[in-house]
């Protein structure tokens, strides 16, 4: 080709080949492309699952088939066959029948036409009389329009019906004609109906089991670019309007696609299923249509957290409980921590703390214990003290009062026990300040004695002793010691072991809620070395004298009783505690640490003046004032001059929702960089962040020491977890209703005075009974309680106990609660049986008739109630073990409605309860002859009915006394 | 000369290098500067630099494609500015029109778009009425005519998209008895003659959330995916075909030799 | 303007065509031409296959298609219950026999009817198509009965109402043991 | 005895009556044929487009939008701001429509005296674009933005409540220039009203010149040459188009019922809507053996009929009056050209059927749905 001639530069050849290869390229890129969007994760999931559900679909057939009796069926057939040949014996018949249904619906169709027409034609009219009613134009040929066409309808009704009934008995003909048949049929059917269910999900999920188009349908739908159409794979989802994904600007629905991949996970039958596909574990608690947390309303991500949209393993926001895990993931998953997303999922050691944004007013979360454990440790370690939570805003400090401090310790016991509470109580509360990873070395070692010298004279010097209120006997000499082994029974019996616990040395034993009520109070171990015995004798008597803010309760205990019991706790002694030295006062490092703490004020030359001009004795409580103010000291206790002293540590309230670059890993790697793993290291040891970090004394992390095990860690971690912002919608909170809240504003109060020491209250608590050994000799379990007593009673009982079991030794002690406290927790009672009425009138005992035969019911012969009970104070006839309450006290106390409810079974409410079912007569017992001499007549009339009969029997007991 | 120095000032403004290397041609006065100027603006330049006499005259050619095109310009312009107080979302669609008559200076900007584009709608058909009575659709125009029809059509559907975005009860049941006819597409929609034929099996493949109304409207009914789509196609999409057309359409007046007339 | 030059190329002079025998000689670059173009029309293919795959969504962001709406004794005999047409756009009737649901999408353009208690009908405002409390189309331009949804009972006894499965009358549906909750 | 007339208004506006008027009038204004020319000349309707004329009907249309406006109900309807194009559209397709065809008999004159169309001018007698036309254009593109702007000054546009799915409200109708469609929905199922005939309409329209082999008149207004094709365009879209716009939006009230200019929209009228099917036609009314079970031969009636209008038809033109036109075009255009007409006349066809006969299907198979 002459390309001169042709007036071209390339040779078309060239052009063609590389427009060919070019396009060829381009094809393929784009074939990629579709190839690149096609393959999924989710889908290979989704396959795998299908398989697994025809599988377990097709095991199900087989035992289905081999359950159903052969023989039967094989009679139904038989059945079924001759029926069928009996019909085809009557097709002629059947024929013509169908022949005449034919044409009888022909007529009919006709005739119901013809009534349709004229009815709309009728309603037309009808419109037309009506304007011209109105117009008052035409009436009259209106009128007879409408009249006309209304008689029409009526013929044409009448002919429809006519031809409906003629249709109506010729089908009824062929249905009995084929009615044999038909009951065969439904026999069978009946017999093989959950088989042909599966077979039917069969034949709708497995290949094998499809007609021939659906098998190929079932290829072509998830092809790439078809499958729009009608795919079986497709992203699942769930879209929770009223619990919102926060960003930033705004909020927006939150999206779980989760159940794209853990498909089984809602459904039960999957539980030994292989991930992603099994079955959640707590089913009845969430998921479930029926459960508290039916998955179309809460999703997954609520709880879990993580990013509900992701549809990959990764972009879900996965998280390992352990390193082990994550080696597992990568390899297995190809699993990398999400980037550039902060609420990642909760690893699996964390997921209830999911639950606290949702439930945050129950001071025990049911089915959450980690996190009630979590919460429960928090409180008792006060970390609100130190940390703004503003969950437990307006708390009171919950360390001993140090006002009063001089009537308790010496300064020698105060300068040990600050230094490291745990050299005298191995399981102290109070946590160890000094002598940490970050201020162990000399020097610091050398300030803090410094420190904590200063500390103690300021609290000696702030002290004043206590003032007993005018009247109160309380003794101040020596004299009242008392029996110590009386002392130590006293102790183990009246109820002291319902709070405290007596363990000189370290037990192993794990944390638990149960485990936290025992350690509500203090370890009482080396009291001998730290109290006065006027002290602790005073302080048995009325511990709110010391501190009216003490959640202690008053025992009520006698002088000699709190003689001896005093006698006994101070017999433990700490001897290796009281030979510790304490390390002399080295005044040129306190005067240095005052000059540091004024320099910063001022010059260096004027602090040094300055702490010249001051005594010796106020340098050390100038540096015992900034010390106790550096660490904090008045976040726990009532220290004079700090009433108003804010918290030092960060708010906490939102700690989950902090982002993790918020928080300062210094130079510690080895760790995963997540929030959890760092409150994990923070709480095991909060001083490893300043791990190789170069700073000043009073700039290092000085958070103490709470020494907790990993158990605990662990707990606190989950609370703190959970401890976000929410964007829950009102509707979706828990306990928004008035009866909730107003029954968990007392179970806070509850939970505070550590009632569940010694009751068990919503099936949890009452510890003490192990120790006392026998649940009938323990504080009563209070299941029931707020439909049980009338609310005035526990008022009065509450504010001033009495004896209502004289067999038990434990004593209901009176606590320092004000009335509004106390209407806390009764109507916590009340709305937690649904029976808030405050105020009722006592029940109206019926003299005449019920009084007699409940008498009966209870006498020696039949029930025999004075065995146990006592009766108007005389004293049951068996043994004192079993002993229960005076029938006299009922009238005031027992709410009537409860009486009988509790008689009819006294062990659906009280589990383990010794009282028996008492004996009623029925119908049956009663029909002898001579009846009349045993029963009493009324008795014979109600026998039978067991209310009424439950009902005399209450009625009696209400008279008990009266 | 000093009574001629304002005329001068003025002379010398178009004479200056900044004017000229702007308007070549000067102030048309000229024969050749009348011509020029046609020529080297890019705009004039849709027109011919001369023609017939009738050509000129408005009962002969009613103004309409040129008020048609005009129209558009308003529309466009208007658009865009609406675009910046209007969101295509349920939450704030309807409350963003409302703002534009209550609060939004100058949000008269909405009527003119509205009766601008009804206007347009009317110009459209009244150009096409005219090309028909001319009979300027025959030959060399056949093809011109066929991109009139389908500019004639781009913009009904342009109206009819934007007919929704007010997202009131006249927006939405317009928009809804419109594009349900869309179901009845005969084998696309899933309402249409033919659609349970592309079955396999039991499988239906074009189903409610597959047909071409779903496409439409991004989501089985009148909702937010219909906001949304009707909103890029009304402000991006349409506009984007539109202006492709008329680009094809004005080339092809000039090309087919110019306005129609008798020979 | 005709003395503008006229570039050779638009000059269709008879040595420009090609004679038989040359156009063999050149299968090699036409074979390469050809799958040039059958390349380019089959991306270009995939490439509005690509426009049309992206106007579906994989996931819809509608309400869901299956629902609850509560205990059969909630629903009286003979009443067309009208609570869940706002949010749900169903009716749910029960008669003597049980509880069937009924679309309130008129089967002629969509419009919802409104359910006229007196009259024992529902009506379409916008065209005036009316149909019996059984759906039953019988006046105005609606061409079908109305649509009825698949209605079953959950293990806790609610009723499930899935809308992404209709029964259509005309086409003998309404008989499917799903169309309809015995009771 | 205004009352009278707004009630004979009201009873021409029915679409039977007033679409019937039109119809037996329409040749007569726009003869399609010599014969309906000289009725069109013996009644004097070429004066319509006489100055005269155009007065006449301007006059006209201003008087009844003028007494409409007087009325509670009809100015009600004028009054919505939506339909205020409604009515500039009739303003201007009477004002174009008179200024085309006034144009067109001139030119015919001018034709048929041998000389010169309106429009000729000689070929060099040409004038330079700067500044005439962009002048006229500048002050046509300003009109037009007056216009606009008092419009818009004038007329606030329309809002209504917040969009509510589940409250349709009465009537519900699509924007007025679909109005026609929705029109043709009360007499076709929504495949053909909704899909197949617009794409008819942009189909046909696009092949107009295609099949218009007629190469006279280009380039000038004229009728006596084209009067055919200018007859079936202007029935298309003045009777089939605008017609049915005007009547969707002036004339349909609540629940798509017919209500006449003067009548209060009453949710409550009631007219008698009864639909039959031409199978129930035959098999029911007729036979009175009930519908046949096979959809098809249920159906075969009308399947049989539609396959004789759309086959038959066109043979028959064929060898009978059409003949000319099938040896000038060929048998393809021939053939388009008659389906298109078909098509078109079976709107009509349709209306009438319904209004007479109450038929609703011609064919009617809902399971498929198929139904025409």
């Amino acid at each position: 080709m002459d390309l001169k001639k042709e007036e071209r530069y390339y040779h078309p050849d060239q052009l063609h080949r590389w427009f060919g290869i070019s396009s060829i390229i381009f094809l393929g890129a784009l074939v990629a492309m579709f190839g690149d969007d096609y393959i999924r994760e989710w889908k290979t999931y989704q396959r795998e699952f299908r398989q697994l559900d025809i599988d377990k679909t097709r095991i199900e057939l087989e035992a289905g088939q081999t359950k159903i009796d052969s023989t039967l069926l094989g009679e139904l057939d038989a059945k079924r066959r001759a029926a069928e040949a009996a019909l085809a014996r009557q097709q002629v018949q059947l024929d013509q029948l169908e022949v005449r249904i034919v044409e009888a619906e022909g007529e009919l169709h006709w005739a119901s036409m013809r009534n349709q027409e004229n009815n709309a034609e009728r309603d037309a009219a009808r419109y037309q009389l009506e304007q011209a009613l109105a117009n008052r134009d035409n009436v009259k040929k209106a009128q007879q329009n409408f009249d006309q066409l209304t008689d029409h309808g009526r013929i044409y009704k009448g002919n429809e019906e006519q031809f409906q009934t003629v249709v109506d008995q010729l089908k009824q003909e062929v249905t009995n004609l084929g009615s044999a048949m038909k009951e065969a049929e439904d026999e069978r059917s009946a017999l093989l109906k959950s088989v042909s269910l599966l077979e039917r999900k069969l034949s709708i999920i497995d290949p094998e089991n499809m007609t021939l188009g659906n098998r190929i349908a079932d290829r072509v739908r998830d092809l790439p670019v078809m499958d729009f159409l009608a795919p079986s794979i497709k992203i699942q989802q769930i879209i929770i309007d009223d619990i919102r994904d926060d960003v930033i600007f705004t909020t927006v629905p939150k999206v779980d696609r989760c159940t794209s991949c853990h498909l089984g996970v809602d459904k039960a039958g999957f539980e030994d299923a292989p991930q992603p596909f099994r079955t959640h574990p707590r089913l009845e608690m969430f998921l479930a249509s029926s459960s508290p947390h039916p998955m179309e309303e809460f999703g997954c991500t609520s709880c879990h957290a993580g990013r509900g949209r992701g549809t990959s393993f990764s972009s879900a926001g996965h998280m390992p409980a352990t390193p082990e895990q994550a080696r597992e993931w990568k390899e297995k998953y190809d699993w990398e921590e999400l980037h550039h997303w902060d609420e990642k999922m909760f690893p699996a050691q964390y997921s209830e703390a999911g639950c606290l944004k949702c439930h945050y007013l129950e001071p025990i979360i049911k089915g959450g214990d980690k996190l009630s454990l979590g919460l429960t440790i928090i409180e008792k370690a006060a970390c609100f003290g130190c940390h703004e939570l503003e969950r437990y805003a307006g708390w009171r400090r919950r360390g001993p009062n140090l006002a009063h401090v001089t009537d308790k310790l010496k300064k020698d016991f105060a300068f040990k026990w600050i230094r490291n509470p745990r050299t005298f109580r191995h399981n102290a509360w109070m946590p160890s300040f000094f002598a940490q990873t970050n201020t162990a070395d000399p020097a610091s070692i050398r300030r803090i004695n410094a420190e904590i010298h200063a500390m103690v004279q300021y609290l000696f010097s702030k002290a004043t002793p206590a003032v007993f209120p005018e009247g109160v006997h309380l003794d101040t000499g020596e004299s009242r010691v008392g029996d110590a082994a009386r002392g130590k029974e006293l102790a183990a019996s009246v109820g002291c072991l319902g709070c405290h616990v007596m363990e000189p040395e370290p037990v192993i034993v794990e944390t638990t809620l149960d485990r936290m009520n025992q350690r509500h109070g203090p370890n009482l171990i080396g009291l001998g070395s730290k109290v006065t015995p006027q002290w602790l004798f005073n302080w048995l008597k009325d511990p709110s004298v010391h501190n009216p803010y003490t959640r202690m309760p008053n025992l009520r205990l006698s002088d000699q009783e709190a003689a001896d019991i005093t006698a006994f706790l101070l017999t433990m002694r700490n001897r290796e505690f009281e030979q510790t030295e304490v390390p002399p006062l080295d005044v040129e490092e306190l005067d240095n640490i005052a000059i540091r703490w004024l320099a910063k004020q001022n010059t260096e030359e004027a602090a040094r003046q300055q702490v010249e001009a001051m005594s010796p004795d106020e340098r050390l409580v100038f540096v015992g004032q900034k010390s106790i103010l550096f660490y904090g000291c008045f976040s726990c206790h009532n220290i004079p001059g700090f009433e108003s002293a804010k918290p030092i540590g960060t708010p906490l309230t939102f700690e989950g929702s902090k982002p993790v670059h918020n928080l300062d890993f210094g130079s510690i790697h080895e760790i995963g960089h997540t929030n959890y793993n760092w409150f994990e290291a923070k709480l095991a040891n909060p001083r490893i962040f300043d791990r190789d970090k170069v700073k000043p004394y009073d700039e290092k992390l000085r958070m103490p020491n709470f020494n907790f095990t990993p158990t605990e860690v662990e707990a606190v971690v989950t609370a703190l977890l959970g401890m976000v912002k929410t964007d829950v919608r009102p509707e979706k909170l828990a306990n928004q209703d008035l009866a909730s809240q107003l029954v968990l504003k007392g179970r806070a109060i509850i939970k505070n005075h550590n009632c569940q020491g010694c009751h068990i209250i919503d099936g949890q608590g009452g510890q003490i009974a192990s120790i006392i050994g026998d649940p009938n000799l323990s504080p009563p379990n209070l299941n029931t309680e707020g439909a049980k007593v009338y609310a005035d009673w526990l008022y009065s009982f509450l504010k001033d106990p009495t004896i209502i079991r004289p067999n038990l030794t434990v004593r209901m002690p009176t606590f320092a609660l004000n009335d509004l406290q106390w209407n806390d927790i009764i109507k916590s009672f009340q709305y937690a049986d649904g029976t808030p009425a405050t105020f009722v009138d006592l029940h109206d005992v019926d003299g005449s008739v019920g009084i007699p035969v409940g008498e009966f019911l209870a006498s020696k012969e039949i029930g025999d109630c004075g065995k146990c009970h006592l009766i108007a104070g005389a004293k049951p006839t068996g043994n004192i073990a079993d002993w229960a309450p005076d029938l006299a006290l009922s009238r005031d106390r027992l709410r009537s409605e409860w009486m009988v409810r509790w008689l009819r079974d006294p062990e659906s409410i009280m589990p383990g309860t010794r009282m028996p079912q008492p004996y009623i007569p029925s119908k049956e017992d009663v029909d002898f002859d001579g009846a009349e001499d045993f029963f009493p007549k009324a008795l014979i009339e109600l026998a039978g009915d067991t209310q009424a009969l439950l009902e005399t029997l209450r009625d009696y007991v209400y008279s008990v006394g009266n | 000369m000093a009574e001629k120095k304002p005329k001068s000032r003025l002379t010398a403004i178009s004479e200056s290098p900044v004017w000229k290397s702007i308007f070549r041609t000067g102030i048309p006065v000229t024969r050749r500067q009348r011509m020029m100027g046609i020529l080297n603006n890019v705009f004039l330049h849709l027109h011919p630099v001369r023609l017939p006499k009738h050509a000129v005259k408005l009962k002969y050619t009613w103004c309409m494609g040129g008020l048609s095109f005009f129209l558009f310009l308003v529309l466009t312009i208007s658009g865009i500015l609406l675009m910046f107080y209007y969101r295509p979302t349920v939450e704030y669609a309807y409350t963003d029109i409302m703002d534009l008559s209550e609060q939004v200076p100058l949000g008269i900007m909405r009527e003119l778009h509205r009766w601008g584009a009804h206007a347009m709608v009317i110009a459209v058909w009244l150009h096409m009425f005219r090309v028909f009575m001319t009979g300027s659709y025959k030959p060399p125009r056949e093809f011109n005519w066929v991109v009139g029809v389908l500019l004639m059509f781009l913009t009904l559907f342009l109206s009819f998209t934007g007919y929704l975005l007010p997202w009131d009860q006249l927006a939405i049941w317009a928009i809804t008895v419109g594009s349900n006819m869309a179901r009845a597409t005969p084998f696309l929609g899933h309402e249409g003659p033919g659609a349970s034929l592309l079955a396999i099996g039991d499988i239906n493949l074009v189903t409610m959330s597959s047909d071409v109304r779903f496409a439409l409207l991004g989501g089985r009914f009148v909702g937010e995916g219909a906001l949304l789509r009707f909103y890029v196609l009304h402000c991006i999409g349409l506009p984007f075909i539109i202006m492709i057309f008329m680009a094809v359409h004005f080339w092809r007046v000039r090309k087919d030799g110019g306005i129609s007339g008798p020979v | 303007m005709s003395e503008k030059p006229i570039p050779r190329a638009a000059l269709n002079t008879p040595q420009d065509e090609l004679s038989p025998a040359e156009s063999v000689k050149r299968k090699g670059f036409i074979s390469w031409l050809v799958v040039g173009w059958v390349a380019f029309a089959s991306a270009t293919g995939t490439f509005l296959a690509m426009i049309v795959r992206f106007l579906f969504p994989n996931v819809l962001f509608e309400p869901p298609q299956s629902f609850k709406i509560g205990f059969p004794d909630d629903f009286q005999i003979g009443v067309v219950d009208e609570r869940f047409k706002a949010l749900r756009g169903i009716w749910v009737i029960r008669d003597s026999e049980g509880i069937y649901v009924l679309s309130t999408v008129c089967t002629h353009l969509g419009c919802t009817p409104n359910w006229l208690r007196t009259e024992g009908k529902f009506k379409c405002p916008c065209h005036g198509s009316g149909f019996r409390k059984s759906g039953i189309n019988f006046e105005g331009p609606a061409p079908r009965p109305l649509e009825r949804y698949r209605i079953v009972l959950a293990e806790n006894g609610q009723i499930i109402v899935d809308k992404s499965i209709k029964f259509q009358q005309e086409k003998g549906q309404w008989s499917h043991p799903e169309a309809f909750l015995k009771v | 005895m205004l009352d009278w007339l707004k009630s004979v208004v009201d009873f021409i506006s029915t679409p039977s009556i007033s679409l019937t008027l039109i119809l037996l009038m329409f040749p007569f204004v726009f003869p399609p044929t010599a014969w309906f020319e000289t009725w069109h000349r013996r009644l004097g309707l070429h004066n319509l487009w006489t100055n005269r004329g155009g007065l006449v009907m301007f006059s006209v249309i201003t008087l009844i939008f003028v007494w409409g406006f007087t009325d509670v109900n009809f100015s009600k309807i004028l009054g919505k701001p939506d339909n205020v194009p409604i009515m500039i559209l009739i303003y201007s397709v009477f004002f174009f429509l008179w200024l085309a065809m006034k144009s067109a008999y001139e030119n015919d004159a001018h034709i048929a005296a041998g000389e010169p169309v309106q429009e000729y001018y000689p070929p060099e007698d040409k004038v330079l674009v700067w500044p005439d036309l962009v002048y006229i254009e500048l002050i046509a593109l300003i009109l037009m933005m007056v216009f606009l702007l008092v419009w818009s000054i004038g007329l606030p546009a329309p809002l209504e409540e917040p969009a509510n799915p589940s409250l349709s409200p009465n009537p519900a109708k699509a924007p007025w220039y679909f109005l026609g469609l929705q029109e043709m929905l009360v007499y076709f199922d929504p495949w053909l009203a909704g899909v197949v005939f617009p794409s008819l309409i942009i189909v046909g329209l696009m092949a107009i010149p295609y099949l218009d082999s007629d190469r006279k008149g280009s380039g000038y207004y004229s009728f006596a040459g084209r009067r055919t094709a200018v007859f079936v365009f202007l029935f298309g879209w003045l009777v089939l188009w605008v017609f049915l716009i005007v009547v969707g939006t002036f004339f349909r009230g609540p629940n798509w019922n017919f209500f006449g200019p003067f009548e209060e929209w009453s949710v409550t009228k009631v007219v008698p809507l009864i639909n039959i099917n031409l199978s129930e036609y035959v098999w029911v009314k007729l036979l009175r053996v009930g519908l046949p079970a096979n959809p098809l031969v249920r159906e075969s009636v009308g399947i049989i009929m539609l396959v004789l209008y759309f086959g038959l038809t066109p043979v028959m033109l064929a060898r009978g009056k059409l003949r000319p036109l099938l040896d000038k075009l060929g048998s393809i255009r021939y053939s388009l050209i008659i389906f298109l007409a078909l098509a078109m006349v079976l709107l009509p066809i349709k209306m009438y059927l319904r209004w007479t006969l109450n038929l609703h299907y011609i064919i009617s198979i809902p399971e498929a749905f198929f139904n025409i």
